[in-house]
């Protein structure tokens, strides 16, 4: 008996009553930390807790408390934590997920129930168009416009034959049709693959048989690592030049991939060799707190803190989604991309790059190749009604 | 003469290189205490086994009640009326006394697709139940796991439960196996009383049991039949000498 | 009064309290979070038929949550767009959704089980074990490939199911509702296994081959045990997806299995109620690790081979055990 | 007609590591009847350390050697530690310690080696491609793939058949108290095939280690795999593995390069795709249940 009640107590302890007091602005961040694609969140993390460290712990001259919890790259996961951070811990301000299929199911809810959103990655279309919030900001991207300028960089390469391949699923298709809106040749076939296939023998053989001009592939995290690595080894590395969006070509995979990525050229928003001031400092700090270079993610979620950092500046302190709201639209900070303003359905307008993998000392890093867009609007800002 | 019950005619099963069963005819008449002997590896679990549809023979046939079992599955037997009871102990270890005999009383039924009342409450059980429990001394054990029985008192609910269901045929595979002098006597007495409700079939080792409650004996060496007859006619078979009792002395 | 009689008093006084405590406290997470404890113990509690009365070890249990949890996800979708056969005109009435779509579900789920199980059910011991979780992997690559519903992405629920006289948007409701399902399928469940049925299929977990012999069907009862626990999950999994008004196929993955197993064995297998407990304490250790380290699966595991190891009776037995302690 | 001679090979070279996984478990499932789920983590940690190795000695050899060394210490220790204590109980209680040896060698790869994947490359001497056929290069790394799978299944064969130890690990498939009857040390040999088992798993790892990315939970993708070969070929038998993973192998490889060309002859082409990706994916798993419903104890089941 007395065990029993005992075990019920244990049980209350573990909810303690949500606190108040003028404590600091809670941001929720509900992220990837494990999984295969664990290293994502935690580059997110990483950028974001760098900007906060500037500071001192404080963003805008607020100080701040950053709760980080694991999605596990489960939507369900995301939610229960989201869920979470809004009734237990009362977060007004959240962001941090990976993918688009976490943020589908999260975000919309959230934005409904007056929770301020900002992405640090995921750009799902749906979010950007129809559905888009005044809650909702991506501070990246849209998700297709990694895959444009692609599309429009081989148009203009001249590559006149390409072959698509992608994962079956949502994201997959998404990608390739990004691609497609800016690519104007012939299309020498389309290939959706298992998810999380490991071995990609049967395609490159389908690939060699079609003798495509070029090859546009969509396959993040390890998946896009097995095919790089295959299909230099397939020997079809020097004779079908690769494309892809910047996924598959951050600095932390391409140690995984090695020399098979050499010469790739991909599209990204942002590389570490861009020249302004914003982002020579963010490099700097970021390769002495934590001996690595950053990749797009991390800058992201410097980004997204230094954003939030401006608007709580202009509010006071004031963390109030009405009250941030105006002043997150201005997007007044500098950006470690250089150019960066809102567009009406609060998503980046932005440069946008090609980039290429190239040897750096002792291993393999990305280099700014050609800016193809200049303050591109993603292709959806005309369907959101807000 | 009784009318045979049962009739095996020429089984044969092997395993691999070895014939476990070979060319094997036997006749069980209506009624009898039929005793199966035969030295060690003679291959009386292989038949006994065949019998009760546990194994597959590899061919011959066996006919109970005029009736081809070859093919038929062990349940299917089971409810044609050939109970068994198993060499080592095999009862419901996790399941109390009661719910042993009860589903024993139960399982030839077809239809017990019934979900939500207790099993208890299925028709005319209840009686039977008690019967059954009051029959093999088991009456204050009812609600005891069996698993906390003592052997003697496991080996008579097993027999219990094959006879629960009034059986034509009751193979009994060494029943003797493993209990004392005592408990020897008592489960004698058991199957004596038995003999006449219903056909025995009894594979033993004790000769004392056997000659003392067979009509008729049949003798395996090797999966083969070498011999059958009654007692004192298997006592005086010099080919039954030579193969087996001679061997043990 | 015994001690099971007891913990089980404690448990529903409890459990009828909890909302009041929550608003109380204002808390409403923890509503959510007993919610979600409900409907994980109702699926472990279907789990612990087939392992603990059955004898069937099957790893592919999550399937049938997924698929319980697709069909409502499936209705949803069409109920917003509009587009239902005429046979399913009941749904339009968007208070009354849920009579048929729990339902729906249900029958989904258990069909989906007849047919595994009648293909698993040829086998036995390892083999089964290995064919389940085959079969559920194989139904979760078909739910990523399922392009109309979302594929990998999953579907989002825009309201949850209907019902009369209960409002499943209201969190207190739902909780209600979820306690209602898991009291309802333990009274039938604990009726089922002292059944004729429930009879014959413990005899035969216990010792197939006596079962046999005595004249039982033994393939015949499983299946339908695997079927109604397949059914029972799909409840579970209707439940599961209005409460996160989300499903994805990441529902159908075998780590799921795993966890439904974990949640039986720590509860107590063949208990029935254990299982309900196992879920509360797998699922608080989760968010109570989760607090202190990322790392939360470096410490289940061991806890988890020690668990099996050394207490291998599990929590319930233990807690309504009738031995008494000194001081 | 080359290319589906190529597809043929890609699908024996797959076919030959999901036989390297299954050859030990099989094995392992037949004689000590034990179910293991923890065998995809020998996997992961033959590829972890041998890509360490590779990365710190640049030598591929050793990192072979290592990766087999390490996987069977992890063996030996899962079998000392764990498993021992698990042979007389419950097949459940087999399935749970050993999910939970899952979920805590996941979490210490990334806790180790950290979230980004390792990196694995070819050795110089094996990098590039061989011209088979007029017009069909194949990557030699592939080619010596296949070749070590080869290798091991005739070893494995040679051990059954002319040895006395591979003789009594064979009958102990067959028939658990035969082998004990025999005066054979059952505990050693038990530990001996459990360790080999792992070692060979470890094996696998390595050699795909610069084939596929080495990250934490590469084992349970090709655990899942191995089963259907298992379940395909019969429990107990290192023929039926070797046969139910060509099998496999090729039924997963000639699914995803051939469907979607014969199904576009009956559908259109968006649809066909799509269609073709699902059927794909679940190739084997369809394959299997056929198997299943005219052989359920697999196609070369060791127990009678």
């Amino acid at each position: 008996m007395k065990k029993l009640l005992t075990g019920l107590c244990a049980l209350a302890l573990l909810f303690p009553a949500t606190s108040f007091a003028a404590d600091p602005v809670k941001i929720g961040m509900i992220t990837t930390l494990s999984t295969k694609a664990g290293y994502l969140g935690e580059e997110i993390r990483d950028g974001f807790s760098l900007a906060m460290a500037k500071e001192g712990g404080k963003l805008g001259g607020v100080a701040v408390e950053l709760l980080v919890e694991d999605d596990e790259a489960k939507p369900e996961k995301g939610k229960q934590i989201a869920q979470r951070f809004a009734q237990k811990d009362g977060v007004k301000i959240m962001t941090g997920i990976v993918f688009s299929n976490v943020a589908m199911a999260v975000v919309p809810k959230l934005v409904r129930d007056e929770v301020l959103y900002l992405s640090a990655n995921a750009g799902p279309s749906e979010l950007a168009g129809k559905g888009c919030h005044p809650n909702y900001f991506s501070v990246s991207y849209q998700n297709d416009n990694l895959d444009e300028v692609v599309g429009q960089y081989v148009t203009e390469a001249g590559h006149g034959n390409v072959y698509l391949l992608a994962p079956n699923y949502p994201a997959g298709k998404d990608h390739l049709a990004g691609f497609k809106r800016y690519y104007k040749g012939n299309i020498a076939g389309e290939v959706y693959t298992k998810l999380d296939q490991a071995d990609y023998a049967a395609e490159i053989a389908t690939i060699r048989d079609a003798k495509p001009d070029a090859v546009f592939f969509f396959l993040p995290g390890g998946m896009g690592i097995n095919f790089v690595k295959q299909y230099a080894q397939a020997g079809l590395g020097g004779s079908i030049p690769l494309y892809g969006p910047a996924f598959s070509f951050d600095e932390r995979l391409l140690a995984a991939v090695g020399e098979a990525a050499l010469g790739v050229k991909n599209g990204s928003q942002w590389t570490h060799d861009l020249d302004n001031p914003a982002n020579r400092e963010f490099v700097e700090n970021f390769r002495k707190t934590y001996k690595r270079t950053p990749t797009l993610y991390a800058a992201q979620g410097y980004d997204t803190a230094l954003l939030l950092a401006s608007a709580l500046r202009q509010t006071g302190g004031k963390a109030e989604p009405a009250a941030l709201r105006p002043a997150l639209k201005k997007a007044d900070f500098a950006s470690v991309r250089g150019n960066f303003a809102f567009g009406a359905n609060q998503h980046p307008i932005q440069d946008i790059y090609i980039r290429e993998v190239v040897r750096s000392d002792g291993g393999f890093t990305n280099k700014t190749v050609k800016k193809v867009f200049t303050k591109h609007v993603d292709a959806y800002a005309a369907e959101c009604k807000m | 003469m009784a009318e045979a019950l049962l009739e095996v005619i020429g089984l044969n099963k092997s395993f691999g290189a070895l014939l476990a069963t070979n060319d094997l005819s036997l006749t069980v008449r209506q009624g009898e205490v039929h005793a199966l002997i035969g030295p060690n590896g003679a291959g009386k679990t292989t038949l006994v086994n065949q019998l009760s549809g546990d194994l597959a023979a590899d061919s011959g046939r066996i006919i109970f009640r005029g009736q081809d079992v070859t093919r038929l599955p062990a349940h299917r037997r089971a409810r044609l009326g050939i109970a068994r009871s198993f060499q080592i102990t095999h009862i419901f270890e996790n399941l109390t006394v009661a719910e042993n005999l009860g589903l024993a009383l139960l399982a030839g039924h077809g239809g017990n697709f019934h979900f939500f009342r207790h099993w208890r409450r299925a028709p005319r059980l209840e009686e039977q139940l008690t019967e059954a429990l009051t029959r093999f001394d088991l009456l204050q054990h009812r609600d005891q796991p069996a698993a906390s029985l003592s052997h003697g008192e496991k080996r008579q609910l097993e027999v219990g439960m094959a006879l629960v269901v009034d059986p034509q045929l009751l193979i009994l595979d060494e029943p003797m196996a493993g209990l004392g002098s005592g408990g020897t006597v008592e489960l004698t007495r058991i199957i004596r009383r038995l003999k006449g409700q219903l056909t025995i079939l009894l594979v033993e080792h004790d000769m004392d049991v056997v000659f003392s409650l067979a009509d008729r004996i049949t003798v395996l060496v090797y999966g083969h039949d070498i011999a059958t007859g009654t007692p004192a006619e298997i006592r005086g078979n010099a080919l039954v000498r030579q193969a087996y009792l001679g061997e043990e002395g | 009064m015994t001690r099971k009689q007891l913990f089980l008093l404690l448990a529903a006084i409890f459990l009828t309290l909890l909302p009041a405590a929550a608003h109380l406290s204002g808390n409403p997470y923890l509503l959510s979070l007993a919610s979600r404890i409900l409907i994980y113990g109702l699926a472990a509690a279907s789990l612990d038929l087939l392992l603990g009365y059955g004898a069937m070890i099957s790893l592919g249990h999550a399937a049938y949550v997924g698929i319980g949890a697709y069909a409502v996800g499936i209705l949803h979708l069409h109920l917003g767009a509009g587009d239902l056969p005429p046979a399913l005109a009941l749904l339009a009435d968007s208070t009354a959704s849920g009579l048929a779509i729990l339902p729906l579900a249900v029958l989904a789920a258990s069909l989906a089980a007849l047919v595994i199980g009648a293909l698993c059910l040829r086998t036995t011991g390892m083999h089964f074990i290995m064919i389940t979780l085959a079969f559920a992997q194989m139904l979760y690559y078909f739910f990523i490939s399922l392009e109309a519903y979302g594929g990998d992405d999953g579907l989002s629920l825009m309201s949850r199911s209907g019902l009369p006289l209960v409002n499943l948007d209201n969190d207190t409701h739902f909780y209600y509702f979820c306690l209602f399902c898991l009291v309802l399928f333990l009274y039938l469940a604990s009726r089922l296994v002292h059944s004729r049925f429930g009879l014959i299929l413990r005899g035969a977990g216990d010792n197939e081959r006596r079962a046999r012999g005595l004249g039982v069907n033994t393939g015949r009862y499983r299946l339908a045990l695997f079927t109604i626990a397949g059914g029972s999950a799909g409840l579970a999994g209707a439940l599961l997806a209005n409460h996160s008004e989300f499903v994805s196929p990441g529902l159908l993955n075998w780590t799921l299995s795993g966890e439904l197993m974990v949640m039986v064995l720590l509860g107590g297998i063949g208990t029935l109620f254990g299982p309900v407990v196992g879920a509360a304490v797998y699922l608080l250790l989760e968010e109570g690790l989760n607090m202190y380290t990322e790392h939360w699966m470096a410490y289940m595991g061991p806890l988890l081979v020690l668990a099996v190891l050394f207490a291998r009776n599990g929590l319930f037995p233990l807690l309504i055990s009738e031995r008494r302690r000194h001081g | 007609m080359l290319l589906f001679c190529e597809q043929l090979l890609n699908g024996l070279q797959l076919g030959v590591t999901l036989f390297l996984m299954s050859a030990g478990l099989t094995l392992v499932f037949g004689i000590m009847q034990v179910i293991n789920l923890a065998h995809g983590s020998f996997y992961m940690i033959g590829a972890y350390v041998g890509a360490t190795v590779a990365l710190h000695s640049g030598s591929f050899l050793l990192a072979i050697l290592s990766a087999l060394g390490a996987s069977w210490l992890a063996g030996c220790l899962a079998e000392a530690l764990i498993l021992r204590h698990l042979y007389r109980r419950r097949h459940l209680d087999q399935v749970l310690a050993t999910f939970g040896v899952i979920l805590f060698c996941n979490e210490m790869t990334r806790i180790i080696w950290g979230r980004q994947p390792l990196f694995m490359d070819i050795p110089a001497a094996l990098a590039g491609s061989v011209e088979l056929l007029p017009g069909l290069p194949y990557p030699i790394y592939r080619l010596v793939v296949l070749a070590v799978g080869l290798a091991v299944a005739l070893l494995l064969w040679l051990i059954f058949t002319r040895t006395r130890i591979g003789m009594q690990v064979r009958a102990g498939a067959v028939n658990r108290e035969m082998v004990a009857a025999l005066g054979v040390n059952i505990s050693l040999l038990y530990t001996l095939v459990f360790g080999c088992g792992a070692m060979l798993a470890g094996l696998a790892g390595v050699m795909a280690g610069p084939i596929l990315a080495v990250e934490p939970g590469m084992g349970e993708s090709i655990l899942i795999l191995t089963f259907v070969v298992i379940v395909i070929g019969g429990i107990g038998s290192v023929r039926g593995a070797f046969i139910g993973a060509v099998l496999v192998g090729l039924v997963d490889t000639l699914g995803r390069a051939f469907l979607p060309l014969l199904l576009r002859l009956l559908l259109s082409p968006a649809t066909a795709d799509s269609v073709a990706a699902s059927l794909a994916s679940m190739a084997i798993y369809i394959f299997m249940a056929l198997v299943l419903v005219i052989k359920p104890k697999g196609l070369f089941p060791a127990h009678h």
